[in-house]
């Protein structure tokens, strides 16, 4: 029976609580989301029943145990379109990813010289990676820059920074800050044309969209199961089969080496080289039950609920006194994100706290794009599928009662 | 507003908060230290202007919740004149008072921020310009970071 | 209510069920073990009640997120007496562990005409990160021998392999394929007085003995929680603080920064540093729970439970025709590993499968110790807390049948 | 035993594990490959003395399980004589065989291997040896490993 809208909190027990005496409002959802029932239980049912060491087992348990893991790797696989299960490498997520691409694609095909391109709007996951590595390989970083307040790329310095030398374009799908979706097709397509490399941070887009990697056109892509409706612990890297086979290994261990002497060894193809030790095949059953869920309820539906709330909290929140909204004007990503005239976004979502919603306040790991946009911290709300409207009112009373509190704002 | 946050957001902090005493650099500092909060973006710098042992001036800058902004105004007001010794003491009883809510011994300011204690995660906020100002105090170069610290 | 020893196979729920229509024998442990049903509903519970993401959040279940991310750092401390929290950092596994100290101690000390130590008896997983990080620096690989099918390490020879060149000394607990326990005391007294940095893959001791850091005086060490009654994706590496502090971190992101700028960052101290992007908090947790489950039992219990049943199998197995078994004469971990002349391991484990019981075959990622010792491959039996000595006359019987039906062995 | 076991065993296999044929090292071998399964060790090398296209003797050695000496032996039988064109046809039936459980289309030994298809960790086993043997016929320079293919 597929998970149906209309009782949907039903799905998530740990919604139902209070929070100081207060209904607990989630609002913290990018940061990570809950859990279905139905995830909680795969994992559960697994360690019941069918745990066992996979891959090199001959027992009947570690038959089991290596079908749920592979399937969950053919899950996946289908959930972004990737072209073959070989493309799915299983990652603790987006982070771990990311500095697996830099780390191992970064070491072979980067050198002094060579620019790896960024964007203003980047998560320090998606930027200190390519730091590390430019460090080691003598590359440098250059940023596409971000508009302003209105949080979308300059498209039209796009000519100016993609450039030859540009060997790497790695950015956000969605902005965790912004909410802004960027145009992943178009910006794949003009790096292909210039044969740079891509790698797409869809942390804040795949549990939330549909997702396409070979119509989006990118080279890389990573996530993490924990932002859609999965577990902590697993994320995926996809990478284009052709390009992970000419990659070497990052970590060595069990599992990816196809044979090993004392002093030289050989590696499996994808995705087994990417792989070493045993894998977090618990977790990866898990992330395989969050994609039946999530497309259960289509991901389309998923995308315009989430996109209307953040829209009705964005107007609905633009009528209070001193704040200053963030992100595009028209559609966004499931998030809002805003800061107040002389109230500071900790002391925003303490009070909120007290009324049972949980909001997040801080760089939310953009600091360098705070900077730019002369800022230190926002408040972010952010939603997921269980989230309603009457949320945004409780949203938005919060928040009067704060800013009359500090006396700010007016 | 329940006991706890009334507790938390008391009139001197929220006084500190909105009228910062001793806020901007000084311009005859002879020592400085700078203090952030890598959990949540919190800026500090201290600068004193130490004769022999004694702070004659003290002054903050930087960006922060409340807390953070009404503990470095509020430090200001009771580190200037005090040895370096007597800073030590302070910043001890300070410590205890944000981490165990107990009231301070004298009749004190510092007392508004024992309801620090009951919001765990807000104490390195009240400590972030403390650090800061020891830093600076010591000469102590490295930049103080809530992280390398246990509060 | 601590877990007793009386009825400790209900605490397994894995544990009931058939397999080819025989009750299930599981003696696979040593690739994985099992969960307690309250490491299950410690994972369950916490997703169900406090799930949140941690450090960064000042809301009500963000902040009851991180202490038990934390309480579970705290408890793990306490299992193997590390002096502080801050030495033990949460990674996927024993594998990654390595991997981690491989790169990041590794690259900052190691250099061209450094030895790397290792034993003939080590795991892929502790072999290869230190192959890989080899070729990166120019420093070279040595291996203590081991004396032969007793499975000892060549004590004589230490004094000839540990000489000045060498750097560092990595070198299992207890041997995956021989059982053998290691001197682990005495050979990082022996390396520390030479100044050599020792690395300790406890992968199959932590679940097993009392183990205590401090007392064996280790500077790094390795394990994995899915080898010690609790999930997969979880794993420690325990370094000692002023190590960590002085290394640079391995992979970059979320978390791990104290300031990140477009171009520049600066890094918090262990272990954050070396925990880039979410944290896998919710199998810390499941670990946490783990331990807890182990000390109930006793850790010097398990040591005697497990030794015993290894030891009789040992005896019993002896009596067959055609074997050859491996490992030491006296006491040994849980494990007892094995082959027959004229009946290869996998065909041995698929019959065995026949009769409900789970056993590896093959070269259980130690390929040059195979070598080394003239074999492809050996079935392994290895024990655990819920393992009883019914199942040994169960592998015994299993084993004639086996080798009758191949005219083997006699 | 289960019948899925004893179709496993079938006494074909177990004669060819026993006694096996082709053994060892052609002394006059014009080609040769080498196999291995890294998920358990198995070794294979295929050695094969070509006559313009056809395959005019071939032999193995090599250990592993008895489902993959008894593949390699039985196919050391079935390929001797064949050109490269009815290697590959031979190999494409045989991958049938042991993937559905379907029988040959004429009676042959090979039926033997249908009962593999219910052990789907095993069907790595028995396509070793042909890999191994179609990699020398190309003279393809890799080793063939069960790795690089979807079996
Ligand atoms: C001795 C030893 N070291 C290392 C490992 C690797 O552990 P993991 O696969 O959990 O990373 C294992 C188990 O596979 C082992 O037995
Ligand atoms: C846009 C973006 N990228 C990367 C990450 C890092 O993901 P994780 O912490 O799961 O590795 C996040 C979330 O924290 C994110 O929002």
């Amino acid at each position: 029976m597929p998970p149906t809208w209309d009782r949907i909190r039903d799905q998530f027990p740990i919604l139902d609580q209070k929070v100081n005496g207060r209904p607990l409002v989630y609002l913290d959802n990018a940061a990570t989301t809950h859990k279905p029932a139905s995830v909680i239980a795969a994992l559960d049912r697994f360690y019941a029943r069918d745990n066992s060491n996979v891959h090199r087992g001959l027992h009947a348990l570690s038959m089991r145990a290596t079908d749920a893991y592979e399937g969950a790797r053919s899950r996946v696989k289908t959930f972004i379109n990737a072209a073959a299960p070989e493309e799915i490498i299983f990652t603790r997520g987006t982070t771990e990813s990311i500095n697996l691409v830099a780390a191992s694609w970064g070491a072979a095909n980067l050198r002094k010289g060579d620019v790896i391109l960024l964007t203003e709007m980047e998560h320090h996951s998606n930027l200190v990676p390519w730091q590390l590595v430019a460090q080691r390989t003598g590359a440098t970083l250059r940023y596409l820059p971000v508009t302003g307040d209105d949080g979308l790329l300059d498209l039209a310095s796009l000519d100016r920074v993609l450039t030859p030398e540009v060997k790497l374009f790695a950015f956000t799908h969605v902005s965790n800050t912004l909410g802004t979706i960027n145009p992943a097709a178009e910006l794949c397509a003009r790096a292909r044309a210039l044969g740079v490399t891509t790698v797409v941070d869809a942390a804040q887009s795949v549990g939330h969209m549909p997702l396409d990697v070979q119509a989006m056109g990118c080279d890389f892509l990573a996530f993490s199961g924990h932002k859609m409706a999965s577990v902590t612990g697993i994320g995926v890297l996809y990478g284009r089969r052709a390009l992970l086979d000419a990659m070497p290994p990052w970590q060595g261990g069990g599992g990816m080496i196809s044979s090993v002497d004392f002093h030289e060894s050989r590696w499996k193809p994808s995705p087994e080289r990417f792989e070493a030790g045993t894998p977090n095949f618990g977790d990866a059953v898990a992330l395989g039950a969050s994609c039946d869920f999530l497309d259960g309820l289509g991901r389309d539906e998923i995308r315009r609920h989430d996109a209307d709330l953040a829209m009705e909290a964005r107007d609905r929140l633009s009528e209070l006194p001193g704040i200053r909204i963030l992100g595009p004007g028209g559609e966004r990503g499931g998030l809002v994100s805003f800061a107040f005239s002389g109230v500071h976004a900790h002391d925003v979502v303490t009070f909120a706290d007290e009324d049972g919603i949980a909001l997040r306040g801080g760089h939310h790991c953009n600091q360098p794009l705070m900077r730019r946009l002369g800022l230190t911290s926002t408040v972010r709300a952010s939603f997921y599928v269980y989230n309603e409207r009457r949320e945004i009112d409780a949203l938005v009373d919060s928040m009067r009662r704060t800013i009359k509190f500090f006396g700010a704002g007016g | 507003m329940s006991a706890d946050l009334s507790d938390l957001y008391q009139n001197v902090i929220l006084d500190h908060n909105r009228r910062p005493r001793n806020r901007g650099r000084i311009p005859t500092a002879n020592r400085s230290a700078h203090g952030d909060n890598p959990s949540c973006g919190d800026q500090c710098d201290v600068f004193l202007r130490l004769d022999g042992d004694r702070i004659a001036e003290i002054s903050f800058d930087g960006s922060g919740c409340a807390i953070s902004q009404a503990s470095a105004s509020l430090m200001t007001t009771q580190l200037k004149g005090k040895t370096s010794a007597e800073a030590e003491r302070l910043y001890k009883e300070f410590h205890e008072i944000v981490t165990t809510g107990k009231e301070p011994e004298e009749i004190s300011d510092l007392g508004a921020f024992a309801g620090v204690h009951a919001f765990p995660a807000r104490i390195k906020c009240a400590t972030l310009s403390w650090h800061a100002a020891l830093n600076a105090l010591h000469g102590d170069p490295a930049p103080a970071t809530t992280e390398s610290h246990k509060d």
